[in-house]
């Protein structure tokens, strides 16, 4: 591994962390405007996280260390998956260390510790929360790691990097079951960030709430760090999305050069996918939380039909 | 066969052990009602002698197979026993857990519960001591007495306090259950010994059985020790024995006494047997398969968190089984890489689940010490009052749930990648079902961390349900000891995978052939099993880039801001009147998974209408396997019986009768 | 000569097979003890023949042991038993006497076909003997089955024994004495603790209706 | 020198039966008992001793015939009797107590007991198998009185259906025994010689198979129903159950064994007559259906020892189908269970005559909680169930192991049977001891001291042939197997 290779790999993590506010941002000015509302400035993301980090925190009386402890955690989970999705270059340290299956892991400890923590402070809402993350989280995974298995069918490798680099430097090829995966992949982000039809990220309406009513008992910097957690992961997931089903423009090496060329059609691609989901989430109405499970399994089996499809066909 | 003189210290060694741990539990016996004696160091002392064993099994491992015959047994059969690379891996998973469970032992077992300690002692070291000769027996009679041995051990701890009817009955399902497996894989080996009057291991290896008895004997073992390991539908045993028996026994049974059965399942599958077909994996998948789901999908919805742990057990082994299978497929299309990495993927889960399983036990029997209570819609809030059990736990939860960096997540990692590279079988059917089955592989894992999640919760986080909670003792400085060893062994295994793989190795040549053991070797830290590009895994690289993450953010929120912090009341949207008892309770953290898994469940509801003057919430889970399997033989039993008994109805003439009958009979049949 | 003592031999078992058939028809006990004596009476006679024919002495010796036991010696015991526990009344069967018979004769057919192939290589002189003696053991054998006394049930178990010595003597020359002594000595000891039986039973029950037997049994 | 140590073994309980018929009522008389038994087991140690060295021989003039098939069945016999009659000393003194033993029965009692020792000895140790039956006969006639010792109704039912069904069947032997004299007349010639076991086996290939085939059935369902084979075991419960303890000792741990070993001298004639595999086939077929029926009959027992009656019928179709199937291995395996089948059995019903005297009942669902009366006792049963259910490493285990391996290939379709068979005997057996043993109790702890050494050295035997069959021991039971052939 180069001195490239190691820039490379702090500067994707710096981007990621400095660009998931703004896409955050991006999508809800983007939202308003489909509202016909005022939207708000595109960098409001970042004053709130501001605001948030200059305010005390405010913590229950009973809680207990692991309350404190999981925001960081948190946030140290996401931005490593960050680090890890080969988003400029597929030629990272981190890369190696951790494939597809690790990924998911890593966001499921994330979850498993934001629903502890919801849990410690035992009010009601937050166990609430906690087992409805729970539920979103057990039907999600095993459906994202379908997805991520049909292409990794398709490059025989779990390992990110190589998936992108098969995928770009091969003769445009159809692949019948990537579809399939698209589609499941996309229910399944929009279920892991709460997004509309399965959360909404603006309410606080008790019943139907679900991150809102995890991070409930959060303030001050905690909050700002579970926020900028959040924002990292729909990053994460949006650049997942992007190198598996549009990984052109990925840099092949770290060179200067190629990581700049990258870097632009990385902002260009989520710029087009902030569109894509604010439009979607206008359009679609927010489901019962009882509808969620169906809507996960269909994800889920979709999923799997894309990798029946894929193993039909390659047989 | 027969090893040098250098490389019989380590069979040696072993017998010691065994010796030892049969001492110190005639010791015991002869200070029958000297507790503190007998807690305090005749316990540790055995915990002792497990680490022993652990370090002769760790240097056994790369030897050459070594062979001794005792001169016990039958006439003509003595003790054969043989350590290879099999049984060292097994013995080493021993050593490491009992070690962590004695000294834990030490400082768990109370005065006046049922048995007096001495016994207990004597049948706690029994129990190590036949677990460990399981491990070493190579012959049929050898094989079956320790294996019996352990049974009838295991059985008197579990009804230690017998006094109590259901834990009495727990322990007689438990044991009838054993012995008809038991019985099953005598039969087993009859099919094995091929009719050559010799019972012992090597002869059963030498002989090649058509293929009718080779599958005769591979049913028979799987039934025998699918009994013991719990696999669906043979399990109805465990969730009752588990939860009946003290806590460090349950910890032995369900962390190693079901590891006993996997290593027989193996030994009969890949060293005596030779040549599997390929249905014989598909049949472990399935029932692997079945059993990691039902195991999962109870577990979340159980209220008693022994049982919990105890369905959990059941996933585990149906995830180890389902490897196992897996590998069988591979062997028999003569996939040998591929069949190495389903086993390495296997035993390593031996090990993981061994010892977080362990751990979680124990820390149950922490709780339940401290505060009375199994029932989980009754504790909550212990991380406060019992911070030690609580953090040790979590270590164990973080494990069981398969997350990374933690020892579960590895077995996990390798098992969906040996999934992953199935679809090269020359087999249309299984390349279509395998992908089916990675997914509710990855869906069991996905469970399990929300049962973990619920466990860990209910129990240690929150307000607690209970007033008497507030004031729980934390545990004793030997349990902190014994659950810290646990936890810092399931961490090692989650950070040095690599160094783990590369004592399976040897396992895997010695059964299949081949081994991970140069590729892990050539990647170093990185856990690679085929080739960097195609799959890796670095936990250490993963942890510190974690760490780092967290140490950042938390040092630059300081600097950069500041680090105030206010206690107020819980804010929980306004809402002062705050009680413990609107939490969820675990049947509230159950419902999602009862709702969406109902097929599977055999519930008992009863829903409160809205005009009940005192309305009252009742759900029962029950086991369907119970009703539709067991209570069915049970009724045939009886049937059977009362016609039976009709021969007997106290005529004299009747009698008579009979053995006129009989005798004009046999006249009939001789003359013919 | 001789053939004019095989036949008087066959007519001597033909005998033994009528009265069984008699006891099996008989209600009254009195009866089936004469019944009995004189089967007793006919083995006597068969044997003393069958030890002239054959010229071994100790035959001689049997009959006379013979005489003593099953003519004298224990229809006595057996008219003491039933004057004392006066059960002279007709005995009731379990099976009705009609169809008992054609068992019965069912029952001659077949040990005469199963003793025939055995017969035929019979060194001995009388070759039906042995089909004789199978016969009337299985008859006796029905008529401990068919009986509801105890007394009916004794006398039958003693008439099983009547067969076989008639077996014994006249299919093979008499078993060794030893053995025949010995045999002796435990049908003597065996009617005299069936004898205590009866008075314990009787006084326990107040009857020898073996029907009052019948509880231990699986319920 | 054979001759005098042949006369002790049979003498002394010949005298003893005599002794005691005379001082049987005394207070003595438990210590004579024991006295003379023990005397007869010492006895019974020189002669097996004298056989090992000497090899098999006759004795007294040909009228008796030792060798390692009846002499390890004679050191069995006469080990059991003397335990038996030791747990009998405060057995009986408990029975006194309580007044159910009379001073005439404890004579009756007493005296009944060595001659029954006696009839035993004779029809092992005897060349002659009209003896065989004699005594076989009159060994029935010693239980009929010692089984209804306590003149209550239920042991005089008992006591008269044992001796209607056994003297009838007994009747069926003697008939076999003269068919087998005829066949074997036409070959050794007329005289008295043709019944003795030598001249026999000298010609056991050349009589007549027709006729032998005829004989083995009466002698097999004679015997048979001795040895307690369903469908004509029918007395077996009610004897065991309603007769004293040490009643159903000696009959479970000596009578059955017996009576087995009377059809295994019948088949090894009838094997080599007819050179085909009928008798192994007939024991085989009413061994299973023995094992079968009585593991279902199991389920359904109240009376304790009427249950552990039924497992002896189980145990003895086990022995009786290891037999038929034959060959060295199954034939040790027959052998070794009749060893420890007969200890440990009789250890069970030791401890149960304990726990039911301690209790005033038999019945199970009253006697609870046995090892806080007494862990002797307690203790006692449950190793002794668990060991009798064939859990190693007690002996039954090792010979289930020799019989269910090898069935395995020669006999697969026995097999399922088994496991059925053996699944529900423990299903039954275990459910029902382990909450007599365990468990909280009412009744106050043992009064009197219970009679530990017998069970104690019974259970240490068993366990010890499970672990280690000793060389001497091995090889008697090598050589008995061979005799045995098939």
């Amino acid at each position: 591994m180069s001195a490239w290779s190691v820039f490379a790999q702090v500067l994707e993590v710096l981007v990621a962390l400095v660009l998931a506010p703004l896409l955050t941002g991006w999508v809800n000015q983007w939202r308003a405007l489909l509202r016909n509302r005022r939207p708000p400035s595109v960098l409001q993301p970042y004053r709130l996280l501001h605001k948030l980090f200059v305010k005390d925190s405010v913590i229950a009386e009973h809680a207990s260390p692991l309350f404190r402890m999981a925001p960081y955690v948190v946030f140290g989970c996401v931005t490593l998956a960050c680090g890890v999705i080969p988003t400029l270059s597929t030629d990272l340290p981190m890369s190696v260390a951790a494939d597809v299956i690790a990924l998911v892991g890593l966001l499921a400890l994330a979850r498993v510790f934001i629903a502890l923590a919801a849990m410690d402070v035992g009010t009601a809402f937050g166990t609430l929360g906690a087992r409805r993350e729970m539920l979103i989280g057990f039907l999600a995974e095993p459906a994202l790691l379908m997805v991520l298995f049909s292409v990794s069918l398709i490059s025989q490798t779990t390992s990110l990097a190589t998936m992108v680099h098969t995928v770009t430097h091969r003769a445009l090829a159809v692949y019948p079951g990537l579809p399939f995966a698209g589609v499941a992949f996309v229910m399944v982000s929009l279920a892991e960030n709460a997004r509309v039809p399965v959360d909404n990220p603006t309410t606080h309406l008790e019943l139907t709430m679900i991150h809102e009513a995890l991070i409930l008992e959060y303030s001050g910097r905690h909050l700002a760090l579970m926020e900028w957690a959040a924002s990292l992961k729909l990053f994460a997931y949006s650049c997942i999305g992007l190198v598996l089903f549009f990984p052109w423009g990925v840099a092949p090496g770290p060179a200067p050069g190629a990581l700049a060329l990258a870097l632009v059609a990385l902002v260009a691609k989520l710029a087009v996918g902030g569109v894509a989901l604010a439009v979607f989430e206008s359009l679609s109405a927010k489901m019962r939380i009882f509808r969620v499970p169906e809507f996960l399994a269909t994800a889920f089996l979709l999923a799997v039909i894309g990798l029946l499809v894929h193993t039909l066909t390659a047989a | 066969m027969l090893a040098g003189p250098g490389s019989w210290l380590a069979l040696d060694g072993v017998l010691l052990v065994i010796a030892l741990w049969l001492l110190v539990g005639l010791v015991g016996v002869a200070a029958l009602r000297r507790f503190r004696f007998v807690a305090r160091v005749l316990f540790p002392i055995g915990g002792g002698l497990g680490l022993a064993l652990a370090a002769l099994a760790l240097a056994a491992a790369f030897g050459r197979p070594q062979v001794a015959v005792l001169a016990i047994g039958l006439p003509g059969l003595p003790f054969h026993l043989r350590l290879d690379a099999l049984s060292a891996w097994f013995l080493l998973v021993i050593g490491v857990a009992s070690s962590g469970v004695s000294v834990f032992a030490a400082g768990y077992f109370r005065r006046g519960e049922g048995t007096p300690p001495g016994l207990l002692c004597l049948q706690y070291h029994v129990f190590l001591a036949a677990m460990a000769g399981v491990l070493i027996a190579d012959d049929a009679y050898a094989f079956m007495v320790v294996w019996e041995t352990m049974a009838l051990s295991s059985f008197f701890l579990v009804t230690a306090n017998h006094r109590i009817p259901e834990i009495r009955r727990a322990g007689y399902l438990y044991l009838l259950i054993a012995h008809i497996g038991a019985i099953g894989i005598l039969m087993c080996f009859g099919v094995l010994q091929a009719g050559t009057g010799d019972y012992t291991f090597a002869n059963m290896r030498a002989q090649h059985l058509s293929t009718g008895w080779a599958s005769v004997a591979f049913g028979l073992a799987v039934f025998g020790f699918g009994a013991k390991a719990g696999l669906v539908p043979l399990h109805v045993w465990l969730p009752e024995a588990h939860p009946a028996a003290p806590s460090p026994v349950s910890a032995l049974m369900s962390g190693v006494m079901l590891k006993t059965a996997v290593y027989g399942l193996l030994r009969v599958l890949f060293d005596l047997l030779d040549a599997p077909q390929w249905w014989w994996g598909a049949l472990l998948l399935a029932l692997g398969l079945a059993s990691a789901l039902m195991g999962v999908v109870y577990a979340a919805v159980q209220v008693e968190m022994k049982r919990l742990l105890a369905w959990s057990s059941i996933e585990n082994i149906g995830l180890i089984v389902a490897g196992i299978g897996l590998a069988t497929v591979f062997a028999a299309f003569r996939m040998q890489t591929l069949a190495a990495l389903a086993l390495t993927a296997s035993l390593f889960h031996v090990a993981t689940h061994a010892l977080f399983k362990s751990l979680l036990f124990l820390s149950t029997g922490s709780v339940l010490h401290a505060t009375s209570e199994r029932n989980l819609g009754k504790l909550g809030g212990l991380i406060r009052s019992m911070p030690w059990v609580a953090w040790i736990t979590l270590i164990g939860v973080l494990a069981s749930a398969g997350l990374p960096p933690f020892g579960g997540f590895v077995s996990e990692w390798l098992l969906l990648q040996s999934f992953l590279f199935t679809t090269g079988l020359p087999h249309e059917v299984l390349n279509m079902l395998i992908p089916i089955v990675a997914a509710l592989i990855a869906l069991v894992a996905a469970l399990a961390g929300y049962v973990m999640v619920k466990f860990f919760g209910v129990i240690f986080l929150g307000q607690p349900r209970e007033e008497k909670l507030a004031h729980a003792r934390d545990a004793s400085r030997w349990e902190r000891a014994g659950m810290l060893w646990l936890a810092i062994g399931s961490i090692a295994l989650g950070l040095f995978p690599v160094q783990v793989i590369e004592v399976i190795d040897p396992v895997t040549r010695g059964l299949i052939g081949t081994g991970l053991g140069e590729a892990a070797a050539r990647s170093g830290w990185l856990l690679a099993p085929t080739s960097v590009a195609r799959a890796s895994y670095a936990p250490l690289v993963f942890l510190l880039g974690g760490a780092l993450g967290c140490g950042l953010a938390w040092v630059l929120v300081r600097r950069l801001y500041h680090g105030r912090v206010r206690r107020a009341p819980p804010w929980d949207c306004g809402y002062p009147w705050q009680t413990a008892r609107m939490q969820d309770t675990a049947e509230g953290l159950g419902q999602p998974i009862r709702q969406i898994f109902e097929p599977l469940f055999r519930l008992e509801r009863e829903l409160p209408s809205p005009f009940d003057a005192q309305p009252r919430y009742r759900v029962v889970v029950q086991d369907p396997i119970w009703h539709a399997v067991y209570r069915p033989i049970g009724a045939l039993v009886a049937r059977v019986a009362s016609l039976v008994g009709l021969l007997q109805q106290g005529r004299i003439a009747v009698y008579l009768m009979y053995s006129f009958v009989t005798l004009l009979a046999l006249l009939v049949w001789v003359s013919r | 000569m001789a053939g004019f003592a095989f036949q008087l031999i066959n007519v001597l078992g033909a005998l033994l097979l009528l009265l069984a058939f008699a006891m099996i028809s008989q209600r009254r006990i009195l009866s089936l003890i004469h019944l009995y004596t004189l089967q007793g009476l006919a083995l006597v006679v068969a044997t003393t023949l069958v030890g002239h024919e054959t010229g071994q002495p100790h035959l001689y010796l049997s009959a006379l042991l013979t005489f003593a036991l099953k003519v004298l010696l224990i229809p006595a015991l057996l008219h003491r038993l039933i004057d004392r526990l006066d059960v002279r009344w007709d005995t009731e069967t379990l099976i009705n006497i009609p169809t008992t018979m054609l068992i019965g004769i069912g029952l001659v057919i077949f040990a005469f076909n199963l003793a025939l192939p055995v017969a035929q290589l019979s060194a001995s002189i009388a070759r039906s003997s042995l089909g004789i003696a199978l016969a009337c053991v299985l008859l006796s054998f029905l008529m401990m089955i068919a009986r509801a006394k105890a007394v009916p049930q004794v006398i039958g178990f003693l008439s099983m024994e009547n067969g076989l010595f008639y077996a014994a003597t006249a299919a093979t020359y008499g078993m060794p004495m030893v053995v025949e002594l010995g045999i002796a000595l435990d049908v003597l000891i065996g009617v005299l603790i069936l004898g205590v039986f009866m008075f314990q039973i009787r006084e326990k029950f107040e009857s020898l209706d073996i029907r009052h037997l019948e509880t231990l049994k699986e319920d | 020198m054979d001759v005098e140590i042949l006369w002790f073994v049979l003498g002394l309980p010949l005298a003893g039966s005599l002794a005691l018929a005379l001082v049987g009522h005394r207070h003595v008389a438990m210590d004579v008992n024991v006295g003379f038994s023990v005397a007869t087991f010492v006895a019974a140690c020189v002669l097996t001793v004298q056989t090992v060295t000497g090899g098999p021989r006759l004795a007294l003039g040909g009228a008796f015939w030792i060798d390692p098939l009846n002499a390890f069945l004679v050191t069995l016999t006469a080990f059991v009797g003397a335990t038996t009659a030791i747990f009998s000393r405060p057995y009986m003194r408990v029975e006194r107590d309580h007044g159910k033993m009379t001073a005439p029965r404890l004579r009756l009692y007493h005296s009944m007991y060595q001659l029954f020792g006696f009839t035993m000895l004779l029809a092992l140790t005897t060349n002659n198998m009209g003896i065989l039956w004699v005594a076989m006969e009159a060994a029935t006639l010693t239980t009929v009185l010692l089984v209804s010792v306590y003149r209550t109704a239920a042991s005089l039912e008992a006591a008269w259906k044992y001796f209607i069904l056994c003297g009838v069947g007994i009747a069926q032997a003697l008939f076999g025994t003269v068919l087998l004299y005829m066949a074997a007349e036409r070959v050794v010639g007329p005289g008295g010689g043709s019944l003795l076991w030598t001249n026999l086996e000298a010609v056991k290939s050349q009589l007549d198979p027709r006729i032998v085939t005829i004989a083995f059935a009466f002698l097999f369902i004679g015997y048979g129903t001795k040895v307690g084979l369903v469908p004509v075991h029918n007395w077996l419960p009610d004897a065991h159950a309603e007769g004293p303890t040490p009643v159903s000792a000696v009959l479970s741990g000596l009578l059955l064994n017996v009576a087995l070993y009377a059809i295994l001298r019948c088949k090894v004639l009838t094997d080599a007559a007819l050179d085909s595999h009928l008798a192994g086939q007939l024991m085989m077929g009413f061994g299973l259906l023995s094992v079968v029926a009585a593991a279902f009959l199991l389920t359904r027992q109240k009376d304790a020892k009427r249950m552990f009656a039924y497992s002896s019928v189980e145990h003895m179709g086990l022995m009786t189908f290891a037999f038929g199937l034959g060959g060295p291995i199954a034939n040790y395996a027959g052998l070794l269970h009749m060893t420890v089948h007969s200890l440990i059995k009789s250890a069970i019903f030791f401890s149960v005559g304990h726990a039911a005297q301690k209790a005033g009942t038999q019945i199970m669902e009253e006697i609870r909680g046995l090892v806080h009366v007494s862990p002797m006792v307690g203790w006692g049963l449950m190793l002794g169930a668990l060991a009798i259910l064939g859990m190693p490493p007690f002996g039954v285990f090792a010979s289930e192991f020799l019989i269910i391996t090898s069935a395995m290939r020669q006999q697969p379709w026995a097999t399922p049977f088994l496991l059925v068979a053996l699944g529900v005997a423990f299903a039954s057996v275990f459910g029902r001891v382990q909450p007599m043993v365990f468990g909280d109790t009412s009744l106050k702890r043992l009064g009197h001291r219970p009679a530990a050494i017998p069970v104690y050295v019974h259970l240490g035997l068993g366990l010890m042939l499970g672990l280690w069959v000793p060389p001497y021991l091995d090889a008697w039971y090598r050589q008995a197997a061979r005799m045995i052939g098939g």
